[in-house]
Order: C-alpha cells, then sequence, then structure tokens
C-alpha cells in the first residue's frame, strides 16, 4: 500500500482510532459513576416546567430555504478546487470559463436574494 | 487481489438495494435517499472503469463528479417539491399523494 | 493484503448501512445511516487512485446533501416521531425484482471480458481533473452552472410559501 | 509495512493527546483566564499554582458524574454524535503542517479535505440537537447547522482564493509558496478578514454564538448532554477552534516560518515554536472578540454571510484569478 492509499490510511486511522480513544473514558465512568435513574430525573429541561407535548416538533420551511441555497453554491467548489491547481498553467482561458461559470451562478444568487430566499422572516 | 471485478460486484450490489429502497419505501424522503444509493453505485463503477480501462485521461472522474453535481441538484428540487407537497396535503407518503389519480 | 482488508471492509460498512437506509422505520436514522454509505464509497475511490472524486465525495455528498435531507425530515413528518407504516404493499414482489436485478447484473459484469489496460492514473489528480473540466468537457463545465441556476430557481419558486 | 503501522498508530495517539491536553485542557483554561482579563476579574486561582490546575478538576470530577439518557431520546443517536463532533475535529489536523517535514500527512488534496471533514460536523451537530428529544437542544442544533452551513461558503472560499494564488492544494506547499510574493496580492488580505470572520461563526462563538445563546436556548444543541459527552463537544469544539487558527496561520500568516530563526535549536523546533506561537496568538484573538462583543441577531447573523461575505469573497477570488492568470 503506497501513494495515495496510504495517505488516505492515515486518514482512516484518525477515523477509527481516534472513536476508540473518543469512546475510552466512557470506560471510566461507567467504573466510577453512580447509577440511578428515576422518572423525574430524565425529564428534559424546559425551564423547569414540566415539558409538554413533543419536542420533535416541525420547524419554518427558512432553515430548508437556506440548506438549499447552501448546497447549489456548494456544488461550485467541485470546479473552483481544480480550476485553482491548473489556472497558472491554463493561462487567461481558464479564467475567462471560470468567470462565465461565476457570472451565471451570480445571477442565480441575485434571483435567490431578490425573492427572498435569503431573508429570515 | 482486488480487481475490477470485485468492484462492479459491489457497486451492482449497492444499486439493487437503492433500487429496493425506491421500490418499497412510502415516504418520499426514503425514496430520495435510495435514488441517492444508486447513483452512488453508478459512480462507483465510472471510477473503477477509470481506474482498470481507460486511466490516462481520468474520464470517469469527470464523468462521476458530474453526477454528484447532478445528485445534490436532484436533492435540491426532490427535497422541495416534497415540502410543497407536505404543507399542501400533510403528507410524505407517496401512495397517499393520489390527487391526480382519482 | 492490506487492500484485500480495507475493501471487504468497507463493502460490509456500505452494505450494512445501506440496507438500514432501505429498511429502518425512524426516517432520522435512515438518514444518518446514509452517511458511513457515503463515506464507504468515498473510501473506495481512494482505493481506486480518485483522491479528489473521495474529497468531494465527503464534502458534497456527506457533508451538504444529507444535511439537506435531515433538515426536511425534521420540517416534515418524519420528525413528529408520529409511526407509520415505512413500507408500501409491494415489499415481496420488490425484493424479487431486486434479488433478479442483482443476480443478472453480477453475472453480465463479471463474465464479461473487460479490456483492461496497464496505464497509469495521472501523477497529481485534480490537476488532471482540472486539465480536463477546462478544455475537453470545458461544455458539461458551463451547462453545469446553468444547471445549477435553472435548480436554484425551481426549488424556491417551489419551497416558498406562496404570498 | 510494520513501521508504517507503528507510525499511524504513533500519529494518533500523539495528536490525540495534543488535541485533549493542548487544546482542550489548555484552551478553556485560557478561556476563563480572558474572560476574566476582560472583565476586570482574576479567574480561577484556587487549584494549582495559579489555578492552572482547575480544567483538569473539572474533568476528574466529569469522569465521575453519571450519565443521564433524557427521557424519549434516541439511545444510539444520543450517544454517537458528541464522538461524531469529536472525531470531526480531530480528523482535521492530519493536513496541519506543523514544522518543515512535521506533519501526519501532506495529502495532495490538503484544504479540501479539511473543508470537507470541517463540513461533517454539522451533521453530529443537528443529530445531537434531534437526539435529546428536548426544544431547546432541537432549535439550537437546526440554527447551528444554518449558521454553519452559511458560513462555510464564504470559508471556503477564502480558502480557494489562496490555493489558487498558491497553485495547490497542499498545506505544506501553500507554506512554502509564501511569503514572497504572497502579499503583493491585494486578495489574500481580503480573504484573510472573510476567513476570519467565516471561521468566528462556523465555531458558533460570539458575536455568533447564537445556536448556544444562553439567554434563549439554555445551551443550545448539547442544553441534555451530561457529564463526558458533553466534554467531547468541548474538545470537538476547541479542537475545530485551534484547528481553523492553525489553518489561518498555514494560510495567511507564513505557517510555520518565524521572523527570525531561533540559535541552536534547529529547524524542527524552530518551526514547531512559530506555528505554535502564531495559532496561541490567533486563538487569543478569537477569545478576546468573543468577550468583548455582544450577539448578533440571527437575521443579522445570515445577512452577514449571504449578502456580504459570500458576493464580496466571490468577487475576491475572481480578482485573485485575474492577477493569477495574467501575471503568472
Amino acid at each position: 500500500m503506497k501513494g495515495v492509499p496510504l495517505d488516505w490510511a492515515y486518514v482512516a486511522a484518525f477515523a477509527l482510532l481516534g472513536s476508540l480513544l473518543a469512546a475510552l473514558p466512557f470506560a471510566v465512568v461507567w467504573l466510577l459513576a453512580p447509577r440511578s435513574s428515576y422518572s423525574q430525573k430524565r425529564l428534559t429541561y424546559e425551564s423547569g416546567v414540566i415539558p409538554f407535548g413533543d419536542a420533535w416538533a416541525q420547524f419554518h420551511v427558512r432553515y430548508y430555504l437556506y440548506g438549499l441555497v447552501f448546497l447549489l453554491f456548494d456544488i461550485e467548489v467541485i470546479f473552483i478546487y481544480p480550476w485553482t491547481v491548473v489556472l497558472r498553467q491554463l493561462g487567461p482561458l481558464a479564467f475567462v470559463e471560470m468567470l462565465i461559470f461565476i457570472v451565471v451562478l451570480a445571477v442565480g444568487l441575485a434571483y435567490a436574494w431578490r425573492k427572498g430566499g435569503l431573508e429570515w422572516t | 487481489m482486488i480487481g475490477l471485478g470485485h468492484y462492479l460486484v459491489s457497486g451492482a450490489l449497492l444499486f439493487a438495494v437503492g433500487l429496493f429502497a425506491v421500490l418499497t419505501r412510502r415516504s418520499a424522503v426514503a425514496i430520495l435517499m435510495g435514488i441517492e444509493l444508486m447513483l452512488n453505485a453508478a459512480n462507483i463503477n465510472f471510477v473503477a472503469f477509470t481506474k482498470f480501462v481507460s486511466p490516462e485521461l481520468v474520464r470517469g472522474h469527470i464523468a462521476a463528479l458530474v453526477v454528484i453535481a447532478l445528485a445534490a441538484c436532484e436533492a435540491a428540487v426532490g427535497l422541495a417539491l416534497v415540502i410543497s407537497a407536505y404543507r399542501h396535503l400533510e403528507t410524505v407518503q407517496v401512495d397517499e399523494i393520489n390527487l391526480m389519480k382519482w | 493484503m492490506a487492500e484485500a482488508v480495507a475493501f471487504y471492509g468497507l463493502t460490509a460498512v456500505a452494505l450494512g448501512a445501506s440496507l438500514v437506509v432501505a429498511l429502518s422505520r425512524n426516517m432520522v436514522h435512515a438518514a444518518v445511516s446514509l452517511i458511513p454509505v457515503l463515506l464507504s464509497v468515498a473510501g473506495y475511490y481512494v482505493l481506486l487512485g480518485a483522491e479528489f472524486v473521495a474529497a468531494i465525495q465527503i464534502l458534497i455528498y456527506a457533508g451538504a446533501i444529507t444535511v439537506l435531507i435531515l433538515f426536511v425530515i425534521l420540517l416534515t413528518e418524519g420528525a413528529t416521531g408520529v409511526r407509520v407504516r415505512p413500507r408500501n404493499e409491494q415489499v415481496s414482489l420488490g425484493a424479487l425484482v431486486c434479488l433478479f436485478l442483482a443476480a443478472l447484473l453480477v453475472a453480465v459484469l463479471t463474465r464479461t471480458p473487460w479490456p483492461q489496460t496497464q496505464g497509469a492514473l495521472p501523477e497529481y489528480n485534480p490537476g488532471a481533473v482540472g486539465q480536463s473540466f477546462l478544455t475537453a468537457y470545458v461544455l458539461p463545465f458551463e451547462v453545469t452552472s446553468l444547471l445549477i441556476v435553472a435548480c436554484l430557481v425551481g426549488a424556491i419558486v417551489v419551497a416558498r410559501r406562496e404570498a | 509495512m510494520m513501521a508504517e503501522a507503528i507510525r499511524v498508530v504513533l500519529s494518533v495517539v500523539i495528536v490525540f493527546t495534543f488535541v485533549a491536553v493542548g487544546v482542550a485542557l489548555f484552551l478553556v483554561l485560557m478561556e476563563r483566564k480572558v474572560s476574566a482579563w476582560v472583565q476586570a476579574r482574576i479567574g480561577p486561582r484556587h487549584v494549582g499554582p495559579y489555578g492552572t490546575l482547575q480544567t483538569l478538576a473539572d474533568l476528574l470530577k466529569l469522569l465521575q458524574k453519571e450519565h443521564i439518557l433524557p427521557a424519549g431520546a434516541d439511545r444510539l443517536m444520543f450517544g454517537v454524535a458528541p464522538v461524531v463532533v469529536a472525531v470531526a475535529a480531530l480528523m482535521s489536523y492530519v493536513v496541519l503542517p506543523w514544522g518543515p517535514g512535521v506533519i501526519v500527512r501532506d495529502l495532495g488534496v490538503g484544504v479540501l479535505y479539511f473543508a470537507a471533514v470541517l463540513s461533517l460536523e454539522v451533521v453530529g451537530i443537528l443529530t445531537a440537537g434531534w437526539a435529546s428529544n428536548n426544544k431547546y437542544a432541537l432549535l439550537g442544533g437546526l440554527r447551528s447547522a444554518a449558521q454553519m452551513v452559511s458560513y462555510e461558503l464564504p470559508l471556503g472560499f477564502s480558502i480557494l482564493t489562496v490555493a489558487a494564488i498558491a497553485g495547490t492544494l497542499s498545506t505544506v506547499r501553500i507554506v512554502e509558496a509564501q511569503p514572497y510574493p504572497w502579499y503583493t496580492y491585494p486578495s489574500v488580505l481580503l480573504a484573510g478578514l472573510v476567513f476570519l470572520v467565516a471561521a468566528t461563526a462556523e465555531s458558533n462563538r460570539i458575536p455568533f454564538d447564537l445556536p448556544e445563546a444562553e439567554s434563549e436556548l439554555v445551551a443550545g444543541y448539547f442544553s441534555e448532554y451530561s457529564p463526558l459527552r458533553f466534554a467531547l463537544f468541548q474538545l470537538g469544539e476547541y479542537g475545530s477552534l485551534f484547528a481553523t487558527s492553525a489553518l489561518f496561520v498555514t494560510l495567511f500568516l507564513g505557517g510555520w516560518r518565524g521572523p527570525f530563526g531561533i540559535p541552536f535549536v534547529g529547524p524542527v523546533v524552530d518551526g514547531l515554536f512559530w506555528f505554535l506561537l502564531k495559532t496561541y496568538a490567533v486563538v487569543f484573538f478569537f477569545m478576546w472578540v468573543r468577550w468583548t462583543y455582544p450577539r448578533f441577531r440571527i437575521d443579522q447573523l445570515l445577512n452577514v454571510s449571504w449578502k456580504l461575505l459570500l458576493p464580496l469573497s466571490l468577487a475576491n477570488l475572481l480578482l485573485a484569478g485575474l492577477l493569477v492568470a495574467w501575471s503568472g
């Protein structure tokens, strides 16, 4: 194993061993901490009032609109990251291509702005 | 030694699971998730073919990246439709959204 | 050896988690299980030398699309904890179709003699991808921007509360 | 093979130990000292000399406390979410260049990897908020997610601006491309400013700390989290604060290079010294801001990102591209 897979073996190790190390102290808690559970204790915190209804309520659509605009602008970076690497080699041609790309997207941003997709109402 | 065949089989199995989700799930969001699984399965094949069949021009990588972009667009519009349907019909279960049926 | 271990490990995670996506009764569980699937597919890309695609897979799929899916689940009835029937009445038929398709695909894919070559991937992955996008594949690249704008407009029109 | 495996394990253990001691424990203490300094108080002073062992004592206390699973919570998700947040923060340390040749792994897609891993934290936070079965927590989680995704874009574009000027994604080579002709590009300065603002928001700190605004939402997405899981969130939060500060140093402040070499210690220690010095200075800046400014309202906060920083950083990226494409 070498090259790219080896590089990412480190990443995988960080993910797996990291989770293990992060979970390890739980063993200490399991050994040391007291355990007693009764329904009053497990009540969720609602400023001292007994919780009413379900916490899993529905939320406003504006969260979705921000997520949506984010996702669509996040797609751009697929193309911009490789562009940054070859920009110096390819010169003005690459710049003009990216200019067109971003101007088109700016139209989209302007539309979202005009239509109030970016308003917290 | 892991070869092309391994990746293709794995992709095919993932595709089948995604298809199963699309065919049997009632919730529209879950169906979208099934579609994402299928798109991922296709992407595995693109990238695997790039490595084993024509590596020089990374054509498969380009295809996979465009597919990821399309998947994101699809998810955005699909989920917008789900939200709109939920607002009007108060359900996201596709077999209950049958206004056009009767 | 290490490659085989990595491959089978990733396959186990990908298929296991994708079954949770397809079967779980709880929508949030299904959406969160999508993440291990996507990350293992990124792992495949790494094994296949497609470092850039793997990173994009994590950034866009695992970090953005999943968040949007979770948002929608929380915005609609998935969040209310209402227990609904998760599957329709086509389960057995669907399972049959999928098994058949899987068997067919596996048979076809493993028996076809693919024209394998001994060529090597370009040294630096993002560079090669950038070269292709800006020269040979400039049309898909530019058209994608139009597609994104179209999606943005469409999705905002659909999702916004009508005035 | 064997040597490589040992190196892998060692690097994980070393980085994790550093994150636990040099980042989480130390930064919590530093935060309390800085806040005391800003508010003309003394801060912790009883445990250890000048209170330096205070956070260690806190940690020992947390280890003996009971875990409480809130009623109606989702057991699995509730347990997994804090681990995801902490590990995502930890994973970003793979590409940080501590000194010349001192890096866990110089990935070819370095800064892209950093952005990708950072974006995973959002999922953990959202899940934590949902799994708690608490209204404050869910609202905090949603707000946090909306805020983090909003600021991810300006952050990403300022990283891209630097990458375009350096012509590479590798963090090591970005450091090597500095300082000249680095600062002759006006885009670098602007990108740095955008990065600072976006990084503050990305780590959910005042003036962008709405997700855990105590006066409105108790403690946001970790309202229901008791001892050790709470500690893991703290680890994740301070871990990513340090990592973003270190990335800022890497991208804009010359990384491990210092204004002058330290005699007799060799390049590695010299590099480590300057890198840590600069990074802790940036961390101090974030803390200083936190204890000086009031909090934004959420609409103001999102407007700053979408209507100011995003167009600005896009234009800045194009400016950088123009300069690079024509001047070479």
